[in-house]
């Protein structure tokens, strides 16, 4: 057997983020996590619930949180559940076990996606330079979470804080999406 | 060096920084806050550029975005040179470098003007439409090239633009667009209620009109500092956004409405982290027009020579910037505005030698005030002839009798000529939202009328002139907007004006004069040299529509997009056919309202920013290596991997041998997976694929045909059943996302009663093929948990396990018709696993190979690309692929198109082989088939080459081709005329290299 | 860019839409006996008309949900938008309401 | 018709170009017509001239619901070639080539066709596979069509970035010598004024409402907003508005309807000297004669009458342009504006019969028609005057749709400018 170093090696493992813009606007990557897709019809979040601690959100665009784990509503039979990278098995397991009972679907994404944070005063006119909706605070609230375009890119976006986004996009357009952020925030350095 | 025409004082330049720029090579001093146009006016230069047909001296018409002829090259390299700009929105910094254009070899001495002397009316309107048609062979060599060397004004940069542009979407409830008083106005009234306001407006300062006008009063202020203190007021309101230097340019649907603001050209070290421009994508809730109008030339002969200019424009030179635009002028009008601009420059130091006024009787209070300040006033008397060769020298000023027929001309000595035909509200945004233009008869203008969008006109741009009214206009346009977008209105506010007389006036068409008609010339279009005279000859030729004039003598479609010459066009066009004008009616206003960088349109888009570069978790281990690349939608993928001294074809060749003597490695990430989940999986799959599927055990795979709905094969793949209830979909790299869309469009909206839903994972695993009669050897000991015997684990089987500790989905399939495996991981341990393949199958000599080896595998074992094999008109049975269509079915995607008549039609293109008579010739793919080994022309081709390679494991070339009725055909002889000669070739079944598929079950 | 009004989502900018063609155009399925002309039509023939048009729409980058949508060719205003598989609606009475 | 020539126009300047004659009649509609056509876009003209000229068929209607040649012919990137794949388009859009080529001299009309050659770029395998076998096909067609390495694609086109590091480097191109432009304008009024010498009635402002059909179901009468003709042949070169026009006959048309825009820059000096085209990253560009650039952009994704398209539309046109043309990225846009093309399922025009005896139907040219104009009206004459198809235009039937036999040019192509 060789041995082979398990060490996740993400889309953005040899990239720095450190920059003089980074006072009006803070890009990172997010640490990998374990990701699941779950899908299902009105029966499934409550039934996640079980494995999850909390149910899926089934409000329009609202991210579910507990702990270290949310749940991003992408659809209305759409989540998006992002957990610490070490419960990719445990929580897995348990979602599937949860769930076992209702007509769903549970694929793990893991490692589809990277994930970057954005923040600081002008993190919403930063990403609005590729992306069209309103980032306002009145019509994207701290916890709205959604799929949109950054530019030529699909991401999901959500909003954590005030001045704080974490943005997840498809493994090879981080990159892009990564450096179209970083030409965006050139003004600030 | 000093500046002669500069006034002592007043104006806004800032007196304390003087600047230096140059043009055509000449240097000359300037004032921070000087235009090009002012600061070269304060140094007496008005000859400025040539017109774009009879090459006529030319130079300032106007004071702003409406500028005709006055347009220069700028830029001191060939990186940041910009042709066309008009002088007067070109603000100066110190440095500047200007170029004057469409002259040679020089701007005061012109060849080209003999266009104008000797040519002139041998030119008129559409000539070349009449001409130039003989001797035939002469329009390419001839005529063509000599009337484009004459077209176009500057020259297009010659080398990349090194600058950066940047877009942002941004959202407001209320945009406020202008801002003159109107504009401040409606930003005041609207910035109360505490909603997201956005005030933009083309000028580097706030005020519009109120930064040239000295002699009103505003609640007791002067206009200058009515503008600082509003400014001010709606800079500290952290609801309201101030954007000067920023245009609107474009009005597009759904109150989205474009801007561009212009960042860095004003400076002259420019900070490189700023942008030199940013387009501002706006989504506005309401928006507020205050675009104010556009003052109109009198079309009299000679009406174009430097130093001829509109009237306002005159006196913003002198108030706003402090330049004195002449000596002594003659003031032509219709409109009493022109008064004012009379009384302005008399103030300024400038002799009014008279003003003649075409009206019969004017009676403003501006007329007045004029006589008693001493000017000589001539009413009922037109401007018929202009003399002066670089400048004009003489006025001729003639009355009109009562016929309105103009008698004998007086000269005025003069070195500037003021006109004014009146204004034109500036509708062009109104226009582009679609709005409906309304004719006001009493204006003689066109002003918004009914809205086609969430907008409002306010001020001078919907004909309100009065000052005092522009001012409540502007307010209650704000207020109207703060309702709309069902916000609260603070307390109206009033506005106290004085000084500010109200004014009449205006004239649409040509001047009467008692020149030759034949010969005279009175510019309408000045920039594309349009006279009255082109547009009488258009509408004599049977040009009626507005539309037709326009294209055929060109007026309005110059850069300037015939801001200050529309309506005078129009004027003329009614007297000519004794039409009203609102029966002609006006030509399109389209986006943009002032000319717009290409740059700032693309934004951040360029190099690799133009579309994103997608890369597998592998990709850095091929660039190491040395790999080439090819794009493959938006991947990259690795194409070969040449060794030293190794050309394509020796590479191709090696690996090839690899995969079919020992073992090949191949990064197959890109291919589309998609995960199909649910209860109902294989009822969709029977759905969406042509195959079935219900009895496809767990752990096996298939090969999956997918259909359009008209029958056409449309993609395909491997796809293994994981579970019961869970299928592993691959799909082409290109198609991922195309199929992906077709499944869900049918899942939803065709069978949304099935449980099943589906998920793209092709981004979650890495795959790295293994091909080859030693990949069990080297794989085995990274498997965990699989017995990758043949019996235990046949071709065509999936498992989960581990590999290299990580957890796998491990396929046994093979697109090179070797043993062959292909190792799914998670995609974050892609590079890792994929070296420590490469480790494991050292000792069999592991060979990566790239994308046309696994071509040249493929077709070698006669496998299909689709959209190689296939283009879209192909069936299964076409491309030999009838076999995978369940004939039992009752229903998938494309069976009923199937069964139309011209599907079995024996003609159809089908999917051969081919092999060369001479095995060293390889055909070229897209080479035509014909059946007739003697070719006449046209030929009738029978098919074509999809795919063709020398075969390095059968020493020989081989080719696929989809030929017409090509199966029956099989075993004889069809040829394929090349350039240099036939080839011909026998047909042979589509498969060259172990036909029973032996060595796949090894 | 318009504004397309999402039945799940709400209001959101066209570029995360995709547009999907005539809405309501039967799908000739495997098992009907439908003579040529027919299947022709359902796979070829559209209403293309000037003025209101049943299209199909996908929120795509969005919550991907298919649905349906009336919209006046000629200026590219929405009458409405609806779930996909519900019935036509009243078009005529929606445009009432929207003139008052 | 009044001669135009060199002679003539220097003759009628001594006058002060006061001799000039209409170029086209304003004429009333007459209650009854022979044929009828409805569109007097260049295809509609085209046709009209050519039953007047060839088949003798002069009592002939061209009705427009505005001003002649102000629909897409209007509003085209004029660009024209025949490089077409399959055998019938490539016989179709050859024999327009042909006659584009004395087209001039025909209708002394100087419609300004520029052979100035049209390179259409390959940035993949599989755009060279695609090009390679549209030459090939063209070669044995009997139409010009030849492959140009990245070095000789720059030396025809001097501006190109070839360079191997742009996002989609240049692997080759296509070129048709012959191809060009054409002065879209001229060709309208060119054909206007020739087939109203023949007597043809061009009817401005006049919009055709209806279509009526005899008891046999024939053509009897349209009605028009300034009254009723009575015809027994009607051809319909609606472009955009075929639908429209063909369901007042009772009929469904394979077609739908997009905005397509285009753009063009202030006008420089020459400074690119063919017309180039990219499928792959969508951006068409060439110089006209007054020294603008002329750029074509993509359809919008829906159908619309708008005559206008979106501004990410614009921005995707431009920013390939900029890929492309690097040095071209300071040039501004001077305007934009769209058209409404009507696409077929196959990309391939419909030049047929109908269902409805006496009912002709040109349309489906969809974003490249304009280059088949001459070739287009001169078959479609010959479908109207003789009741059957030209054998150029044979196989570009209605009932195609209906039997499966399509003509797949966007299969194969991916687009058709
Ligand atoms: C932006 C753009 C770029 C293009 N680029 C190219 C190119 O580079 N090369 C190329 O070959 N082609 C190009 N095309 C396509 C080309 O313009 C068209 O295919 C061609 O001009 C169609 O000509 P037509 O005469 O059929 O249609 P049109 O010129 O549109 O004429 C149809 C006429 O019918 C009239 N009409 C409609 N309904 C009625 C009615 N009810 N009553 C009376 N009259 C009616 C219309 O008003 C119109 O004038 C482009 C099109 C556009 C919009
Ligand atoms: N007959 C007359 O004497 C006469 C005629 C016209 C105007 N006026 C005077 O002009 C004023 C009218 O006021 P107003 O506020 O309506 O007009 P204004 O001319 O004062 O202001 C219009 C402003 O809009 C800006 N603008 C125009 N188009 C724009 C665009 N697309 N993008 C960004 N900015 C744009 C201009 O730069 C300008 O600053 C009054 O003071 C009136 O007295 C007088
Ligand atoms: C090949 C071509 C070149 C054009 N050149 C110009 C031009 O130089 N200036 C201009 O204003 N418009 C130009 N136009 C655009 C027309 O002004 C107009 O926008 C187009 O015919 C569509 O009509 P509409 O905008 O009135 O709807 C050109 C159009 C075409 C097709
Ligand atoms: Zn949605």
């Amino acid at each position: 057997m060789l041995d082979v170093p398990t060490r996740r090696i993400t889309a953005f493992a040899d990239r720095s983020f450190a920059s003089p813009a980074d006072k009006a606007v803070r890009i990172a990557e997010a640490s990998p996590a374990a990701r699941f897709v779950v899908r299902g019809r009105a029966a499934v979040p409550q039934t996640a619930a079980v494995a999850l601690g909390f149910p899926l959100a089934t409000d329009v665009c609202r991210a579910a949180l507990g702990g270290e784990r949310v749940a991003l509503w992408l659809g209305p039979d759409e989540w998006l559940v992002i957990a610490p990278e070490h419960e990719a098995e445990s929580l897995g397991a348990a979602l599937a076990s949860a769930l076992a009972g209702v007509p769903h679907a549970l694929v793990d994404v893991s490692h589809r996606n990277v994930g970057l944070t954005v923040s600081g005063p002008k993190a919403s006119y930063i990403l609005n330079h590729g992306c069209p909706l309103d980032l306002s605070l009145a019509a994207f609230p701290v916890g709205m979470c959604t799929r949109t375009i950054l530019a030529k890119a699909e991401v999901v976006l959500w909003r954590t804080a005030e001045d704080a986004f974490r943005l997840e996009c498809w493994r090879s357009f981080g990159p892009y999406v990564a450096d179209f952020l970083e030409e965006a925030r050139t003004e600030f350095k | 060096m000093s500046a002669p025409f500069r006034l002592p004082a007043g104006g806004r330049i800032d007196r304390s920084k003087p600047l230096s720029f140059s043009f055509d090579g000449k240097s000359y001093p300037g004032f921070a806050g000087d235009t090009l146009a002012s600061a070269l006016i304060a140094s007496g230069v008005h000859l400025m550029g040539r017109s774009f047909k009879y090459h006529r001296p030319r130079g300032f018409l106007t004071a702003g975005p409406d500028e005709p002829n006055a347009l220069v090259g700028v830029g001191a390299s060939d990186d940041r040179y910009t042709p066309n700009l008009r002088a007067p929105v070109v603000e100066l910094h110190d440095g500047l470098v200007a170029e004057s254009q469409n002259r040679w070899p020089s701007l005061s001495f012109d060849v080209g003007a003999i266009n104008d002397v000797l040519l002139g009316r041998f030119i008129p309107a559409g000539f070349y439409y009449k001409t130039f048609m003989w001797p035939k062979s002469f329009w390419k060599s001839v005529y063509e090239p000599k009337i484009r060397a004459a077209a176009g004004l500057g020259r297009p940069p010659k080398d990349p633009d090194s600058a950066r542009y940047t877009q942002v979407y941004h959202h407001t409830d209320i945009l406020v667009i202008g801002t003159g008083p109107a504009g401040l106005a409606a930003a005041l009234a609207a910035a109360k209620s505490g909603l997201r306001v956005l005030v933009c407006d083309e000028q580097p300062e706030f005020g519009g009109s109120l930064l040239h006008d000295l002699s009103s009063s505003i609640d007791g202020k002067t206009p200058a500092q009515f503008v600082a203190d509003a400014v001010a007021d709606l800079a500290r309101q952290p609801n309201v956004t101030l954007l000067t230097r920023t245009t609107a340019f474009g009005y597009t649907p759904h109150n989205m409405i474009g801007l561009i603001e212009r960042v860095t050209d004003h400076i002259a070290h420019a900070d490189p982290k700023l942008p030199r421009e940013r387009m501002w994508h706006v989504r506005a809730g309401e928006v507020v027009l205050a675009t104010g109008a556009i003052e109109r030339p009198l079309v009299f002969p000679e009406n174009d020579r430097p130093g001829v200019m509109l009237a306002d424009a005159a006196r913003a030179y002198a108030n706003r910037w402090a330049a004195k635009p002449g000596s002594r002028a003659v003031v032509a009008t219709a409109d009493d505005g022109a008064y004012r601009a009379a009384l302005d420059l008399k103030a300024a130091g400038v002799e009014i030698a008279l003003i003649a006024d075409m009206r019969a009787n004017p009676t403003g209070a501006l007329v007045a005030q004029a006589r008693a300040a001493g000017i000589r006033v001539e009413t009922g008397s037109v401007v018929t002839g202009t003399r002066g060769r670089l400048r004009v020298k003489t006025a001729h000023v003639a009355r009109l009798d009562a016929n309105g027929n103009a008698g004998a001309p007086e000269p005025f000595a003069c070195d500037l000529v003021l006109m004014s035909g009146g204004w034109t509200p500036t509708v062009h945004l109104f226009s582009q939202s679609r709005g409906k233009l309304r004719w006001d008869e009493a204006l003689g203008a066109y002003v918004p009328g009914t809205s086609a969008e969430r907008e409002r006109s306010a001020g001078g741009c919907r004909g309100v002139y009065d000052l005092q009214a522009v001012l409540a206009d502007g307010t209650a346009a704000g207020e109207d907007a703060v309702r709309a977008a069902k916000g609260m209105p603070g307390p109206s506010r009033g506005f106290m004006v004085t000084g500010s007389p109200a004014t009449s006036g205006g004239y649409l068409g040509a001047v009467p004069h008692d020149r030759n008609p034949a010969t005279v010339k009175a510019f309408v279009d000045f920039q594309n040299d349009v006279t009255a005279k082109d547009l009488k000859l258009a509408t004599r030729e049977g040009m009626r529509s507005i539309e037709h004039v326009k294209r055929y003598t060109t007026t309005g479609m110059a850069t300037d997009q015939g801001k200050t010459s529309n309506m005078n066009a129009l004027g003329i066009v009614s007297d000519s056919l004794k039409t009203p004008i609102p029966q002609i009616g006006l030509t399109t206003f389209r986006m943009p309202y002032t000319p717009v960088t290409f740059g700032a349109f693309a934004g951040a888009s360029r190099g690799d920013l133009f579309d994103p570069v997608r890369r597998t978790p592998a990709h850095d281990w091929a660039v190491a290596e040395g790999a080439t690349f090819e794009p493959v939608g938006q991947w990259k993928r690795a194409w070969w991997f040449p060794k030293a001294g190794e050309d394509m074809h020796a590479a191709v060749d090696r690996e090839v041998k690899a995969i079919r003597t020992s073992v090949g490695l191949f990064d197959a990430s890109t291919l589309g997976k998609i995960e199909v989940v649910g209860p109902d999986a294989a009822k969709f799959m029977e759905l969406m694929y042509t195959n079935a599927w219900a009895k496809l055990g767990v752990g096996r795979c298939r090969y999956g045909v997918m259909l359009r709905e008209d029958g056409f094969v449309m993609d395909d793949g491997v796809i293994g059943r994981i579970a019961d209830d869970r299928f592993h979909v691959t799909t082409t790299t290109g198609g991922a996302p195309r199929v992906l869309a077709h499944m869900e469009d049918y899942l939803q909206t065709e069978f949304p009663h099935l449980d099943v839903w589906l998920t793209s994972i092709t981004e979650q695993w890495a795959v790295i093929a293994v091909q080859g009669p030693k990949a069990r050897e080297v794989i085995a000991p990274l498997v965990d948990g699989v017995d990758l015997s043949t019996a235990a684990f046949p071709h065509m089987s999936v498992r989960e396990c581990k590999v290299c500790g990580v957890p796998a989905r491990l396929f046994r399939v093979s697109f090179t018709g070797e043993l062959g495996f292909e190792i799914n991981v998670p995609a974050d341990y892609g590079r890792a696993v994929w070296e420590a393949v490469h480790a494991s199958g050292k000792p069999f000599g592991i060979t990566p190979y790239g994308t046309e080896a696994m071509h040249v595998a493929r077709a070698e074992k006669g496998y299909i690309i689709v959209g190689q094999e296939t283009d879209g008109t192909a069936t299964p049975d076409d491309v030999g692929l009838g076999w995978a269509i369940g004939k039992t079915k009752p229903d998938f995607v494309g069976k009923r198109a199937l069964a139309r008549p011209s599907m079995a039609n024996a003609d159809r293109k089908q999917l051969v082989g081919l092999l060369t008579k001479d095995p060293k010739t390889t055909l070229e793919e897209g080479a035509q088939i014909v059946a007739d080994a003697h070719v006449e022309m046209p030929a009738r081709m029978i098919g074509h080459v999809t795919s063709s390679y020398q075969s390095p494991t059968l020493g020989r070339s081989i080719a696929m081709a989809m030929v017409k009725g090509g199966r029956a055909r099989i075993g004889s002889s069809l040829f394929v005329p090349m350039p240099d000669g036939v080839i011909e070739a026998t047909v042979v079944e589509p498969i060259f290299y172990d036909k029973e598929g032996a060595r796949l079950d090894a | 860019m318009l504004i397309i009004n999402c039945p799940i989502c709400g209001p959101r900018p066209e570029i995360e839409f995709r547009y999907g063609g005539e809405a309501h155009v039967a799908r000739p399925a495997g098992t009907e006996t439908l003579d040529d002309q027919t299947v022709a039509d359902r796979l070829y023939m559209r209403t293309n008309p000037k003025g209101l048009h049943f299209e199909r729409w996908r929120h795509a980058h969005g919550c991907g949900k298919y649905f349906n949508a009336v919209r006046d060719t000629v200026s590219d205003f929405f009458v409405t938008t609806y779930k996909a598989g519900e019935p036509k609606p009243d078009v005529a009475a929606l445009l009432k309401d929207q003139a008052r | 018709m009044q001669k135009y020539s060199a002679f003539e126009l220097f003759k009628r300047a001594l006058g002060g170009h006061q001799g000039w004659e209409r170029q086209w009649r304003q004429p009333a509609l007459k209650p009854a017509y022979d044929a009828v056509i409805i569109g007097a876009g260049g295809h509609g003209l085209a046709t009209a001239y050519y039953l007047a000229k060839e088949h003798g068929v002069r009592n002939v209607a061209v009705i427009e619901r505005g001003w002649l040649g102000g629909g897409n012919t209007g509003r085209n990137t004029t660009i024209i070639r025949s490089n077409y794949l399959f055998d019938e388009s490539a016989a179709l859009y050859d024999h327009a080539l042909k006659i584009w080529d004395t087209l001039s001299q025909d209708i002394n009309y100087n419609v300004m066709y520029s052979a100035r050659g049209v390179m259409m770029l390959a940035h993949t395998v599989h755009d060279v596979q695609s090009a390679k076998r549209h030459i090939h096909a063209n070669r044995l067609n009997g139409v010009d069509n030849e492959w140009l390495t990245p070095e000789q694609a720059k030396e025809f086109c001097p501006p190109l970035n070839i360079s191997q590091n742009i996002r989609y480097p240049i692997m080759g191109a296509a070129l048709q010598r012959r191809g060009g432009t054409a002065r879209h304008d001229a060709v309208a009024w060119g054909y206007a004024r020739a087939a109203d010498a023949l007597g043809v009635d061009i009817i401005q402002n006049c919009e055709v409402t209806g279509i009526r059909r005899d008891a046999s179901g024939a053509v009897e009468a349209v009605e028009t907003t300034k009254g009723v003709v009575r015809t027994k042949k009607v051809g319909v070169v609606a472009a955009g508005h075929t639908s429209v026009v063909m369901a007042m006959a009772g009929l469904r048309m394979p077609l739908e309807s997009y905005p397509l825009q285009a753009l063009v820059s202030e006008p420089v000096k020459p400074a690119f000297p063919c017309v180039v085209m990219s499928n792959t990253i969508h951006a068409y560009i060439s110089q006209s004669d007054k020294g603008e650039l002329v750029i074509g952009a993509g359809t919008d994704a829906y159908t619309s009458y708008s005559q206008r398209g979106a501004l990410h539309i614009t921005e995707h046109t431009l920013d390939a342009i900029c890929e492309l043309f690097p040095m071209f990225r300071r040039m501004r846009m001077l305007r934009n504006w769209g058209g409404i093309v009507d696409v077929t399922p196959d990309r391939s025009p419909i030049l047929s019969k109908t269902a409805v005896p006496g009912l002709y139907v040109n349309c489906g040219w969809g974003t490249g028609g304009f280059k088949a104009t001459p070739g287009s009206g001169h078959v479609f004459a010959h479908t109207i005057a003789r009741d059957e198809p030209h054998p150029i235009n044979a196989p570009f039937t209605l009932d195609r749709f209906r039997d499966g036999y399509l003509i797949d040019e966007a299969a194969a192509a991916a687009v058709a400018h």
